[in-house]
């Protein structure tokens, strides 16, 4: 058993941390956000080029494996860069639809960008009116349909093409839309590889924001000086910072869990994919909530780029699996939360 | 002991009810961070102004009711549960009146309190500086005597974090007149008009992209000797006498509360599987909690005539609670609407729940963070050892 | 509206306060845990001489009134103070029971202690093999059955006598021990003032010594000195102490709230009942826990005082309502935990 | 990188379970903080170490197995799943040992280690006194050198939370051996007798009322020099470079949780109504706790061999996270089992869940309070300014 990425999964891992780091991820999700997606589809085709979405693609369908863990690895450092765009469901559609589909090429090269609803999305909520409200199978929320080059819908037990509806509507995380959608023709696809590969991928993102986030409240209650001290030498603010490491750390082992029950092996515990998404968003929430708390106004403001991932963190959070239906997954024996 | 409200207070109740009924707006006024929502909300300031509501507890002098506090409790639950907009004014109402009623002049209290009470004049507040956040003492902000226009002041510094000043007429704050003093010493209150020569805001956007809050340059900015409240040096004790105000039932009373535990209630009834015990158990706490807050301000308000039953320090302990209590119920809120909803932040009736958390985010931090409360609390009324 | 205790009513609980500190009430529960009554017995009658349990039965019935919110009051300080013996159970009895019957007189005087089972505990929970475990009404737990002068039982919709069946159980109380008992005759008497009237007064007792877990931390980290200062000079214990501080301030409104209910007020909300014992449970047992933090090796002893206390906590926290239980009643509209 | 453990690994782990499931008592032994239950505990490590099972990492000169970190972490899941008893010679084998092992000599190891091992001597730990709890460098007891008997040292002062001390047969600690030094400067580690002239050992019961730790009086007792481990003087750095074994795995191995959790999700299957999520979560959560500490148990010992993966300060991280989980996973057990059974001591089988509970509690607050665990996470992981 050798439970610890390799020296080439960790590699692969700088790698993207790098290219992430001198690429201005910040700046491109503002200018996502602003309406300009040319910053970040390039951000998107340089990680493409680093042969990210074809980690997900067996080599005899054009791609360089089935590779979950160093997605996973790769995600937390989009997660940690704030990365905007629809990467996620990419990179889920790129290994769930089928070889024979005209689409998965495009979207090894970076050249296209896809998205997909959420099914957890789908009761036609705007109807509701009560425990028994009705709910369409089929119709729910896409992150970014109105920008992505393909849109599908998850129906039971399968895949679709996709119809938007309404306008798209303007989420917690501002480099994020969502597009209510209705489904369309039945396409060939695995649905729940793409299912659990996006929740596996948004537990990724979710842990690479948490330590993003506890890293800049470390730097920046290293350097903010009040009551003629460091705010970091406060014993309250330490302990706060401590909680976040510590519920960091231990979600991390069940992320690589997760990506090991993803990529199907024998040995690995299906329930640590569903365990995976609510620790990784149990952990970053409780880091964006002590970011803000360590900032004080400064992590409330707009302008400060860590709060990019505060809010981002909150929309993941519910993303591909809510805590509860995680928890519900880990009971019942995984993999999908439901 | 009892909780049974007057004859006068349930006159009170049904009038308040019945007026709010019939004026307030149906549909939802544009946010107020916006320059179309900010003179939405100055005109309903003006509207509850015009019919007595907007200062209940202010004595008729200045356009108020002289309500009691358990009557301002009153008010206040039937202005949230009516649904009625959020108040623009209440920088002005709040933090500034209390100052000015425990130690500003007559004429300022006759000049200042009416057109605050009826929106014409928008306060903000103007405290912190950048590097005087939490620590406010340490704000750096001058001004200096001048003897020009018959005597006054020229401030000169940089405040930052002021509410409203987007928008805003005029802000109040702190300044160092002098110089030679450190830390709390040597600070006076004084009010400046956001639109004087000198002035500079800069707008900050929050969490939501609304400007909530801006800095404010300011350069040689004359303030008359009129503006200062209070003695020149005093400012410090002017500020925090008042901060507590009402035991610190005033920052956010309890039937903003229970409202939006009601609220959060019927959201859950309509959304959620009765079943489903672990939602249905946050929705408990969430009442119980704003269900205590609200039996609080009834002892505080029955305290007033019992003085020795009150608890000391209220100011402190309500804002730990309200604030945490803030963000656990409007979690739960974004939790019902689910996957989706959740996180919509325009174009949806629900989006209500995303703004109401974005709002509680700041509850933790603003007015003293919740760690300087609770050191207070620690220290103050538990009487552990000082320092940290 | 006055929401305050007036004079008389807070000068009776301090009366209360003062004869409970005279008396030793440790020492009268350790004994009661040995198995030695008579210290407990005898603080029991000197509080009945202050009139405690006539202050739950009509004057015309012999008692001094209908007054739950002085014998909440009176409450809190039974469990600051950690009396040991069946109090909540003889004050509830003495309110409920009939006064045809020929018990009340002889519980007024504080001559009788009497005890009665929580109708939660009537699972059969020996024989239970999985959800559809059986239930047999009337079966359940009494406190300290084995030495009280009196054993009822609460059935669906009334009172009967008591057989206890099998020996009595050590209780995490050590001066609490449980007997398992049946139902035997009816007996004439109001089995809802008997539920409403026990859970409030246990929800005063976890108030009352939660308050006393607090005082008694803030005693300890005062005085204790570790690294060369007090370690209530650590921020970390500081903003432990004073969450407990705020917890139990929003816990006393909801008792006396719930008191109203109890007492039949038209203006109180039945749901402050179980609110109560929701709030008063939670501040109590983080009182205890931060207690135990504080103090260190100390608060695991045995032989601390403080420890009755916070073991006393415990066991109050389940009965007369759950955490859950009163919760749910919260949500349909109270005022009895189901 | 995989979860795929060798064929030895999976050999080694039917070994262990066979082994057990022919020799874990059915019936639970009596409380080992009890004459009779001390005694059977006593017996049940002879009978591990007879078949090799007492210390499966030590090497084979010793009565181990020489086994892997891997393969104590299976030893330690198939321990506990099986339902093994507590280990009374926990002190020796996983304080005591791997000082011996890092700054003993042969002699010392070879005369000490095997009888540790088999449970026929039984270790106290002797760390805190009166004044040095959370501060232990402050403590006091000190050894003065005697030439006496071939030379040695004279033992004397006041230790006090000796866990096993009531019943055990010999105690190892640090004592002031120069008193001209301070703090952690000065002290030495050394080994005594129990039972020796001038000990006096007096029970401390816990909150179960068994006599889990005790007070040492010690009065001129004398330690000859072959029972100092190290260098006199250097003890602190002895006790301390061995107080994070293993990452702080063997303070509480990992399955030891995953068992607890696996109880716990049969007592909710059980006992709960399978639509109350809120109960149903916590016990979700445990789970979920209890897999991510197994995990990062594996994490740690895969890391041996690519060391530059392996997370530093992980004993501290470790003891926050399983601490506060083991007291959560109880606390839901408690609360499956409802009104009544949850508060009863004895009587019931279910009363494990009780002990679990108070054994628990002691988490967050032996072997270094989890404050000063924070406080190191903070410092010396996260590079936060020093100080409090």
């Amino acid at each position: 058993m050798r439970f610890v990425p390799d020296r080439e999964h960790r590699g692969y891992a700088a790698t993207v941390r790098r290219l992430l780091a001198d690429a201005g991820p910040h700046e491109a999700a503002r200018a996502w956000a602003a309406g300009d997606q040319r910053p970040g589809r390039a951000l998107w085709r340089s990680l493409a080029d680093t042969g990210l979405p074809a980690l997900a693609v067996p080599e005899e369908q054009g791609g360089l494996g089935w590779y979950p863990p160093e997605l996973a690895s790769a995600f937390v450092e989009t997660g940690r860069a704030g990365v905007p765009g629809p990467l996620v469901e990419t990179v889920a559609l790129a290994a769930g639809l089928h070889p024979s589909t005209p689409w998965p090429a495009r979207l090894l090269t970076g050249e296209h960008l896809a998205t997909v609803t959420d099914p957890a999305t789908a009761t036609d909520r705007a109807s509701a009116a009560g425990p028994g409200a009705e709910t369409r199978p089929g119709v729910g929320y896409a992150v970014d349909a109105h920008v992505a080059d393909l849109t599908f819908v998850l129906v039971a037990g399968g895949l679709t093409t996709a119809a938007a509806v309404g306008t798209p509507l303007r989420s917690v995380d501002p480099g994020r839309h969502l597009v209510r959608c209705v489904p369309g023709e039945a396409v060939s696809a695995d649905p729940r590889r793409i299912r659990a590969l996006a929740t596996l991928l948004t537990a990724a993102q979710l842990l690479g924001a948490g330590e993003a986030l506890l890293e800049g409240s470390v730097a920046y209650a290293g350097q903010r000086r009040q009551f003629g001290r460091p705010v970091g030498s406060f014993q309250a603010v330490k302990h706060q910072l401590a909680s976040v490491a510590v519920a960091l750390k231990f979600a991390r082992p069940l992320l690589y869990g997760g990506a090991l029950a993803v990529r199907g092996d024998a040995a690995a515990d299906p329930r640590d994919l569903p365990a995976a998404k609510a620790a990784c968003s149990r952990a970053a929430h409780l880091a964006a909530r002590t970011a803000l708390q360590v900032h004080g106004a400064l992590g409330y403001t707009d302008e400060y780029d860590l709060t990019l991932l505060l809010r981002k963190a909150r929309a993941l959070q519910t993303a591909w699996g809510t805590l509860a239906a995680c928890r519900a997954a880990v009971l019942t024996g995984g993999p999908l939360p439901g | 002991m009892d909780l049974e409200f007057s004859a006068a207070e349930e006159d009170f109740r049904a009038g308040a009810r019945t007026w709010l009924r019939a004026h307030v707006p149906d549909e939802p006024l544009p946010s107020l961070e916006t320059a179309e929502g900010f003179a939405a909300h100055r005109s309903w300031e003006r509207e509850l102004y015009e019919y007595g509501w907007s200062v209940v507890s202010w004595p008729r002098a200045y356009g108020g009711r002289g309500a009691t506090l358990t009557e301002w409790l009153i008010f206040e639950e039937e202005y949230y549960a009516a649904g009625a907009p959020g108040r623009v004014s209440q920088n002005g109402i709040n933090l500034l009146a209390p100052t000015l009623f425990a130690h500003g002049t007559e004429e300022q209290r006759a000049r200042i309190l009416p057109p605050t009470a009826a929106g014409t004049t928008v306060w903000a507040q103007a405290w912190s500086e950048p590097e005087a956040g939490s620590d406010l003492a340490a704000l750096r902000s001058r001004a200096e005597r001048t003897e020009r226009d018959g005597g006054g002041w020229l401030l000169s510094g940089h405040k930052t974090w002021s509410s409203r000043a987007a928008f805003a007429d005029r802000a109040f704050g702190l300044f160092r007149t002098d110089p030679e003093q450190e830390r709390h010493r040597g600070l006076s209150y004084l009010m400046f008009p956001l639109d004087a020569p000198g002035v500079t805001v800069r707008p900050i956007a929050r969490l939501d992209g609304r400007p909530a809050f801006a800095e404010i340059l300011l350069d040689r900015v004359f303030v008359p000797d009129e503006d200062v409240i209070g003695e020149p040096g005093q400012g410090w004790r002017a500020a925090m006498s008042t901060a507590g105000n009402e035991r610190g039932l005033a920052l956010r009373s309890p039937g903003r509360f229970t409202a939006a535990a009601e609220r959060l209630r019927h959201l859950w009834r309509e959304r959620a599987d009765p079943g489903d015990t672990a939602v249905a158990q946050r929705v408990a706490d969430a009442w119980i909690g704003a269900r205590a807050y609200q039996l609080a301000g009834y002892a505080a308000a029955s305290g007033e005539a019992e003085d020795e039953a009150a608890p000391p320090f209220s100011a402190s302990m309500n804002k730990i609670f309200w604030s945490e209590l803030d963000i656990d119920l409007h979690e739960t809120g974004l939790d019902l609407l689910g996957p989706g909803t959740a996180e919509i932040a325009e174009g949806l009736a629900e989006s209500g729940w995303l703004d109401g958390w974005t709002f509680a985010l700041a509850g933790p931090i603003y007015a003293g963070t919740n760690e300087i409360q609770r050191d207070i609390v620690a220290e103050r009324l538990l009487g552990l050892p000082r320092g940290r």
